[in-house]
């Protein structure tokens, strides 16, 4: 093994790392890293999925029973503002790529919005949970005793699955804020985009999780519960 | 009784001897290749001692695939033989004989329940006849505990909500260790015991010498009328005017149960004890599920005797009579029939 | 060759770059970074140290009379949390692998240098809350957290630990992420992946499972938390909860962690036995796929942790099958170190010394790994010191001997100093009497059935147990020397010279300590590695 | 990572398919199809987040490396889901003393 001299001439970009040869290896890495740290995320709420996927197939029909408790209309809502803030969210990296930067600004501003109302509908949901005493713990209660624990279960799933999924779109919206202000400054333009297109690959992903929430947690019980006709 | 140094554990059960088999096998095989890949380390360390003549290693280029290939496929052969005889003594821990008579035992924070089914309690000890297969269902009524015999080679979680089981066959009367495993608490070190092998006319006479107890079957058959289970689990009893709301339990433990909804279950000890503290979870294909809950209502101890009554109901029997006897209820009038 | 006294450090140095307390603790820098978790790790070390001796103390005798009950839980359980998550977790990849990785490739830094220093920040957190916890009084569920007793019965500080183990896990995320990416596209012109060292194989293998296994023990350590503070009973049997569940995904991640301490330390141990027989690695290939091949298998075999935990009978088979894969990569590592000896120039120097020794005690921690894995042998020692025997020689004379041979080699790069090397073998020597004399007897103890985590034990266990308590005050010892002479060395070792060892690779083609950004100038590879042809003779040469 | 840009069209396509798809997996939930329901949904479901991966996160035109990347994430998650439940599948089949 021997080295050799190979000087290189920075040209340097306001946003290019000392570290880095030049922008594109410092872009390549950045969104490989993102697409890394997202497997991760995969595995982070895959562990939450395996307990589902056993317990439902342990106490199917009580999970049947509890899903039908959901509300199908705000879930079906849900899911259909969170799919907008993807397409938002999409356009916003397209913005960026074209150097379209008031586009930039007004489509992250689009996607913060229906985030907050997807965040502001999880909170009514869970708000109705609290009064129909479906929050596990001292205070649940469930008409049918004998499926009283598979429908305690479903519910601490439902809220460990639909908080964790939530407190990524805290996350998510706050990271918004914090790309807003180069945003607006317009410091996202076509050889400089790095940033956003890594927060939507981020934004995107916590919207996959919920196209798998929404059916598995909304829909399972909704053409009666098995055995019941 | 105990010795003061020993190296090796005292082989007391039809297993143990499999297992120590097994153990001195992967024993030498470990003793060959640590010795080999010592021996040299120690040699080669000593002939390619580095010296002025030799300030570098070779670098000649050998072929290394046949070699790879060579040492990858023997461990590999050895590693899968010895897996199918681990297999096979694992299925004979496992699997308990035929004629295994049914023992219970109820684990709690730092205390072993035993229950024979005789129904003569212990606690932290346990007298078994040698050369009887015994088989133990286990519970817990609040951590995960272990039950474990070195003596005997056998050793099986005890699990909260559900039930496992652990059989052996003591070859050789005297005195063994019965420890708790998995940890448990404070107290984990003192979840201890002695197991006591005794000689079948010992056994009988320990049982004799003023032990008392309803037997396991009987007093689940008064359970199984308390708390009113046969008035839906009619099973033969059933008739046009009065027909059963439940299915049958006569014979079923240990089928295939076919289930509302598609799927099958096997209708094993956790099955049974389930269906009984949350009878919703599996509902049984061509019934309703309107059985109530019993959970809170029982103990763990009785729930094993309700269990147990089950279990011992042969195919076409009818439900017990009053006094729960399951072996009179062939004719059994139906005196609660109304 | 004479040992050159000159005490002066070639300038500029990353040593050298800032004094401040500022300028170590936001420093970007890779090296400077692996510092931090050097002294941290150290620390945690030496505290994990003190339960691990303390329990052995009152093992010394059958009847629980130095501590009580209660304590001597304590003391096992977080000599265990400290140890796994704390120390043997971050201590090869983020000491020698933060160090090391970029300077192996010719970068001049991580990929992303803030996260880096991001993951010390968290890793310190998280080892603060831990030791908060500790501080509170301690926490007595063993470091698996098993539930219910975790979640349910437990009057410690559960919840404390588990997040301080959570917020770790991050940083251990973080770090995995970090190496990826910077393996992936930070490599100098010219270096393909067949001309890395094994010890980047070792590092990228570690860092897969560092970013697949650790998110799902995260989750499941913050379910325990959620359901002790808010009864969400996700492993609560009343609910049909399956405490077992709890177990699997547990093991998910804990098995394949013992590959995240095991597999650098194999990196390391390839690149000791590379360059103190100045030999090419025999087989490179297979070394480096059988890292490769360790970290994906690793994956599939979490179940033997459960043969006799209520699993199926045949889900046991099937993990038991599949463990007897993950021995063939390892076991072809221990034959190509072997005959990488052959025909070589071995020196004597304590690196070496630590690289043979886990050689030979990696091979019983291995087989005897295989052996429990072995189904039929499982039921009877499972839970018992046969099993902390096994683990202890995977990891302490495994993964320590691997940290402490790869830190007496890069010593000299790391610090520009040479340490005293006399001393240095005499303590090799005492670490491998005393490890061996401390854990051999375990395996004995275990199959006589003595099952771990007990306070008190019935008296036909009392010569094994004082013979193990003998070895770990003998290797305590062990470990007090390279605290002293390391550190003394700082002070007043001789300078090392940019490659002491004679040895090859990109780290040893710069200064030692190397510059800020590691090289003067970009290196451009165009060979193989452990390529001595170009060597210069070497300060130690017999 | 190329600097391929999606075109406009494209992402509306793919939202329309989306909205479409989700339409379509509640309305089925309602009719009685045994286990026809779940396959269905989880189809439509693996479908959705396909397009997602693919043309949102612009995987369609992005290296190999970033396809096994994603592809390394699935596989792994399937192991965890398939071994675990290789346990809970079999729990049953032990051979039962009588």
């Amino acid at each position: 093994m021997s080295s050799l001299h190979a000087e290189h001439g920075p040209r340097h970009h306001p946003a290019l790392a000392h570290h880095f040869e030049d922008l594109e290896q410092q872009k390549e890495a950045s969104s490989f890293g993102m697409w890394v740290f997202l497997v991760t995320e995969i595995m982070f709420f895959g562990g939450l999925f395996c307990a589902y996927l056993i317990y439902r197939r342990a106490s199917f029909a009580a999970f049947a029973e509890a899903s039908a408790t959901l509300d199908i209309d705000l879930g079906a809502f849900n899911t259909a503002v969170l799919i907008g803030s993807s397409l938002t969210m999409a356009l916003a990296v397209w913005s960026a790529q074209m150097s379209r930067k008031k586009l930039v600004v007004l489509f992250l501003l689009a996607t913060f919005v229906l985030g907050g109302v997807f965040l502001g509908v999880k909170v009514v949901e869970y708000g109705h949970k609290f009064h129909e005493h479906h929050v596990p713990g001292r205070h649940f209660e469930w008409e049918n005793p004998a499926t009283e624990a598979g429908a305690e279960m479903f519910f601490s799933l439902y809220f460990a699955m639909t908080g964790l999924h939530a407190s990524h779109m805290v996350v998510g919206m706050g990271l918004i804020l914090f790309l807003l202000v180069p945003a607006w400054r317009g410091r996202y333009g076509r050889d400089y985009y790095n940033p956003i297109e890594c927060f939507g690959l981020y934004w995107h992903f916590v919207d996959i999780v919920w196209i798998f929430l929404f059916p598995l947690l909304y829909l399972i019980g909704r053409h009666g519960v098995p055995g019941g006709h | 009784m105990w010795p003061n140094f020993p190296l090796f554990p005292d082989a007391a059960s039809s297993v143990a001897r499999e297992v120590d088999a097994l153990y001195l096998g992967w024993l030498a095989i470990s003793l060959f290749f640590s010795l080999l890949i010592g021996a040299l380390i120690v040699v080669f360390f000593m002939k390619y001692r580095r010296r002025a003549w030799r300030r570098f290693g070779s670098t000649a280029d050998i072929k290394t695939l046949p070699v790879e290939v060579t040492w990858s496929v023997i461990p590999l052969v050895i590693a899968l033989s010895m897996f199918a005889w681990g297999a096979k003594v694992f299925f004979d821990q496992m699997r308990p004989p035929a004629d295994a008579v049914g023992f219970y035992g109820v684990a709690k924070q730092w205390m072993w329940k035993f229950q024979h089914p005789e129904g003569v309690r212990e606690i932290n000890a346990l007298h078994v006849p040698v050369g009887q297969p015994i088989q133990i269902t286990l519970t817990s009524e609040d951590v995960i505990h272990s039950l474990f015999i070195p003596a005997f080679r056998v050793k099986t979680d005890v699990l909260p909500g559900r039930y496992t089981t652990l059989w052996f066959e003591a070859t050789k009367p005297g005195e063994y260790h019965l420890f708790c495993t998995e940890y448990c608490g404070t107290e984990h070190s003192r979840m201890i015991g002695t197991v006591y092998a005794l000689a079948p006319e010992d056994y009988e006479t320990w049982l004799a010498t003023g032990r008392t107890g309803v037997p396991l079957r009987v007093s689940g058959g008064e359970l199984f009328g308390r708390f009113a289970c046969d008035t839906c689990h009619r099973m033969e009893r059933a008739t046009p005017e009065l027909p059963a709301r439940g299915p049958s339990l006569a014979g079923l433990f240990g089928t295939e149960v076919e289930l509302v909804g598609g799927g099958t279950v096997t209708a094993d000890e956790t099955y049974l004890r389930r269906s009984i503290l949350e009878p919703q979870a599996h509902v049984v294909a061509g019934w309703q599920p309107i059985m109530p809950t019993f959970k809170g209502q029982m103990s763990e101890e009785q729930l094993n005797a309700l269990v147990d009554y089950v279990k011992s109901l042969p195919a076409g029997t009818q439900t017990a009579d009053e006094d729960g006897a399951p072996g009179a209820a062939g004719e059994s009038p139906a005196s609660n029939a109304g | 060759m004479s040992t050159s006294a000159a005490t002066a450090l070639p300038e500029p140095n990353y040593l050298s770059a800032g004094w401040t307390l500022r300028s170590w603790l936001l420093t970007k820098d890779h090296k400077r970074i692996a510092i931090l978790y050097m002294v941290s790790v150290t620390l945690f070390f030496v505290l994990g140290g003190v339960f691990a001796f303390l329990a052995r103390l009152e093992l010394l005798t059958p009847a629980g009379d130095m501590v009580t009950a209660d304590v001597y839980n304590r003391l096992f359980t977080m000599h265990g949390v400290i140890m796994v998550f704390f120390f043997l977790i971050p201590s090869v990849p983020a000491v020698l692998g933060n160090f090391l990785v970029p300077l192996m490739i010719g970068a001049k830094d991580l990929a992303f240098p803030r996260i880096n220093l991001l993951s010390w920040y968290l890793f310190m957190i998280g080892g603060t809350i831990t030791v908060a916890a500790i501080l509170l009084g301690g926490v007595d569920t063993g470091w698996t957290f098993y539930t219910p007793y975790s979640t349910v019965y437990s009057n410690s500080h559960v919840v404390l630990t588990v997040i301080g183990v959570f917020i770790n896990g991050f940083s251990s995320i973080l770090t995995g992420l970090n190496f990826i990416v910077t393996i992936h596209r930070m490599r100098a012109p010219g270096l393909t992946w067949f001309r890395l060292p094994l010890f980047i194989w070792a590092h990228y293998a570690t860092s897969l499972i560092m970013i697949l296994g650790t998110p799902v023990v995260a989750i499941t350590l913050l379910l325990v938390a959620v359901e002790r503070l808010l009864h969400l009973g996700i492993f609560d049997p009343a609910l049909g909860g399956d405490p077992v569940l709890f177990q699997h995904l547990f093991w998910f991640y804990s098995h394949p962690a013992v590959y995240i301490m095991i597999l650098p330390s194999m990196g390391v141990v390839s690149e000791l036995i590379a360059a103190f027989a100045r030999k090419k690695v025999f087989g490179y290939h297979f070394v480096a796929f059988a890292s490769i091949a360790i970290a994906i298998l690793g994956f599939l075999v979490w179940g033997h942790h459960l043969f006799v935990s209520g699993q199926s009978t045949y889900a046991g088979l099937v993990f038991s099958v599949l463990s007897m894969l993950v021995a063939i990569p390892s076991a072809v590592k221990v034959f190509n170190w072997t005959a990488t000896l052959h025909q070589g120039s071995i020196s004597r120097e304590t690196p070496m010394l630590y690289a043979l020794g886990f050689i030979g005690l990696f091979t019983i921690g291995g087989l005897t790994g295989v052996m429990l894995a072995t189904t039929g042998i499982d039921v009877h020692v499972h839970d018992t010191y046969f099993v902390v025997a096994h683990f202890h020689y995977i990891m302490v004379g495994g993964a320590i001997m691997g940290y402490l041979g790869g830190l007496h080699y890069w010593w000299p790069k790391i610090t520009g100093r040479l340490y005293p090397r006399f001393w240095s073998k005499i303590s090799a020597l005492l670490v491998f009497i005393g490890f061996n004399l401390t854990f051999f007897p375990q395996f004995i103890l275990g199959y006589l059935g003595m099952p771990r985590r007990y306070w008190s034990y019935p008296e036909e266990f009392q010569v094994l147990n004082v013979l193990s308590t003998a070895g770990a005050t003998i290797l305590g010892v062990g470990y007090v020397f390279p605290l002293v002479y390391l550190l003394y060395s700082l002070r007043r070792g001789a300078a090392a010279g940019d490659n002491p060892w004679g040895a090859a690779g990109l780290e040893w083609e710069t200064t030692s300590p190397p510059p800020t950004f590691n090289f003067e100038h970009e290196p451009v590879v165009t060979g193989g590695p452990y390529d001595f042809t170009n060597v210069k003779e070497a300060l130690f040469d017999e | 990572m190329t600097d391929h840009v999606v075109s406009r069209k494209i992402y509306f396509l793919v939202f329309i398919a989306l909205m479409v798809g989700t339409a379509v997996t509640v309305w089925v939930a309602f009719f009685d199809l045994g286990a026809a329901n779940d396959a269905i949904m989880l189809t439509i479901a693996v479908a959705k987040a396909t397009l997602v991966v693919l043309y949102f996160m612009h995987v369609r035109y992005s290296g190999r490396l970033i396809a096994l990347t994603v592809g390394s994430g699935i596989l792994f998650l399937l192991i965890l889901l398939a071994l675990a439940l290789a346990d809970y599948v079999t729990r049953g089949w032990v051979v039962l003393g009588r």
